[in-house]
């Protein structure tokens, strides 16, 4: 089909009271021409000289050319747009994967680390923490102290070597009742009170500190038990009493039967 | 703004450890927003002047007071390096350099540690993770921004390219510049 | 010292986290150091305007760029990084408390790890030691004074006394003070 119109028909056509879109339809349809070989700024040109050769104007036909040349442009940014997308997705599909291999390495930014000074008021908090350590440690000092005397009394009222002595006599007590060298501590205060279970334990803590007798405790404010070291118990304790008597019995070995000892006065 | 005000936002620029917004100023310069903005200004154009070292950097509405990029390289040696791994820093540039970029791209170029890289990143707010498909789709967040000190993703292509001129003209680069990276993998690549 | 280089000046001081030597700083300038200690003067002399925020402070031949001590308070939450470790503080606090004390006295209390931090102390040149018999006698400099911007110790008490004063009124302390320092010893103290 030969294509008869050109733009300056197009504007002959558009003032024929025809709307936009029948002119697009002729054109296209009848006269088979492709919307995008319309040159946009023939028609204008062929516009202008179609209103200088008028002379008058009738808004209707500019209106509707505006719209036509309107129309064409979107149809042709349209098939742009298009042609560009389709581009792309082909690029995107049929190019090689990203690589990644040859990017340059970021560098890590350089960051300070600023410090600050101790303010004033934190120096008075450590001074202050630093005081209350102080205080607390002399009251507690202060504290264990007055509860120590209000129990075993002060130093001046409370006699350890007398109790040792008589922790002695009763550890000898319960060996002879019992015949075993291991007792509670719990039988050996006297009456339990809190005054006796200090005084007794301070006395049996001494002994033991000593060597002569064992303590022993499975768990901590269980019962605690005293055992004697080997050669501790009354004999060592006689020693003093009956001095004369067990020299006597070391000079006269074999013959002399300890039952001896128990005859003599009969 | 009176010479206390002043000498106080200075303090706090210098003091902070992380850039500041407006509000965080605005407590301890005891002023309205618009007043420090002003005074903020002022300051930044007084740094500009070539005698001064350091200059303030506005990122996403958050203000830092750093050294002048030019003098970076010089002082970088007198602070603590940063605390990026060199295995993180590979994934943080192949995102830079590729946005958008999937973390399965990611997993052919470097295989399955990538996965935990993308997490460490994600953890820690320098890029964000979309779902996208099977994968994930990555992106710079802000924070990756305010903590590279840029403005875009622009400005560091523009330091990639430079650096890359840099380098092609150069002798190769200095060791220096690697041994500032915390290498995760122990060994040193050879490039 | 021409432009550039005192830009340097100014972003190695404002870089380095710590007191730098004028060996140190005359690498990154890369002048004589009769010159820098020059600039350096001058430096400290522009920032001793009230306008200016932060100051230059020479302890034992180091330099070190420094929030002036009236700005401290008000901006030291923005970093949480004390330069006076938690161990520091409390040795630091036992002598302005019972000055003139020894260092024997200081161990006794708080064990061997005394030596170490009497030897940071006086480094820094806030602590003085004289020989005393065995041990050290312990008191506090002129520096401890301008670090913390107070004129004596009996400020401090004073300040000391007045806070517990107002403690004794009102609630009990809030633990946030001892926080915001670094502990080096790892746990905080339950106290």
């Amino acid at each position: 089909m030969r294509i008869t119109i050109d733009e300056a028909g197009i504007v002959d056509l558009a003032s024929k009271e025809a709307s936009w879109e029948e002119v697009l339809e002729y054109v296209i349809h009848e006269e088979g021409m492709d919307p995008w070989d319309i040159d946009v700024v023939k028609l204008a040109d062929a516009f202008r000289t179609y209103v200088e050769r008028l002379g008058t104007l009738d808004f209707k036909v500019p209106a509707r050319l505006i719209i036509i040349a309107a129309a064409l442009l979107h149809l042709k940014a349209e098939v742009l747009i298009l042609e560009e997308e389709q581009k792309a997705a082909a690029a995107a599909q049929a190019g090689p994967p990203i690589d990644l291999s040859k990017i340059p390495e970021l560098q890590v930014p350089v960051k300070r680390a600023p410090t600050r000074r101790v303010t004033l008021d934190e120096l008075v908090g450590a001074l202050e923490k630093a005081f209350r350590t102080q205080e607390r440690r002399a009251g507690r000092i202060d504290r264990a102290r007055e509860r120590v005397e209000e129990v075993v009394g002060t130093e001046e009222q409370f006699d350890v070597m007398k109790k040792i002595d008589e922790l002695f006599v009763r550890i000898n007590d319960v060996v002879e009742r019992l015949h075993s060298g291991t007792m509670p501590f719990s039988s050996l205060v006297p009456r339990w009170e809190r005054k006796e279970i200090v005084q007794s334990l301070l006395g049996i803590l001494h002994i033991s500190n000593d060597g002569r007798v064992e303590l022993q405790q499975e768990e901590p404010f269980k019962e605690i038990y005293v055992k004697i070291v080997e050669g501790n118990a009354r004999e060592e304790k006689k020693s003093e009493e009956e001095h004369i008597d067990e020299n006597e019995f070391v000079d006269v070995p074999d013959e002399t039967p300890p039952q001896r000892k128990e005859e003599k006065p009969k | 703004m009176e010479v206390q005000k002043r000498a106080l936002l200075e303090a706090a620029l210098f003091q902070a450890n992380k850039p500041l917004t407006l509000e965080e100023i605005a407590q301890v310069v005891a002023l309205p927003q618009d007043e420090i903005e002003r005074s903020l200004d002022e300051l930044a154009a007084e740094l500009r002047a070539e005698h001064r070292g350091v200059e303030i950097l506005e990122v996403e509405g958050k203000y830092e007071m750093r050294v002048k990029p030019a003098h970076v390289q010089k002082v970088a040696h007198l602070t603590p390096h940063a605390d990026l791994s060199r295995g993180l820093l590979k994934v943080l540039s192949m995102i830079v350099y590729k946005q958008p970029i999937t973390q399965s791209d990611i997993v052919k170029t470097i295989g399955n540690r990538a996965y935990d890289y993308v997490k460490e990143l994600t953890d820690r707010g320098l890029v964000r993770a979309e779902k996208h498909g099977r994968t994930k789709r990555l992106e710079l967040t802000e924070q990756f921004m305010t903590y590279f000190g840029i403005r875009s993703r622009n400005d560091l292509i523009e330091m990639f390219r430079k650096q890359e001129a840099d380098e092609a003209q150069a002798a190769p680069p200095t060791p220096s510049t690697d041994e500032k990276i915390n290498g995760e993998d122990g060994v040193r690549e050879v490039s």
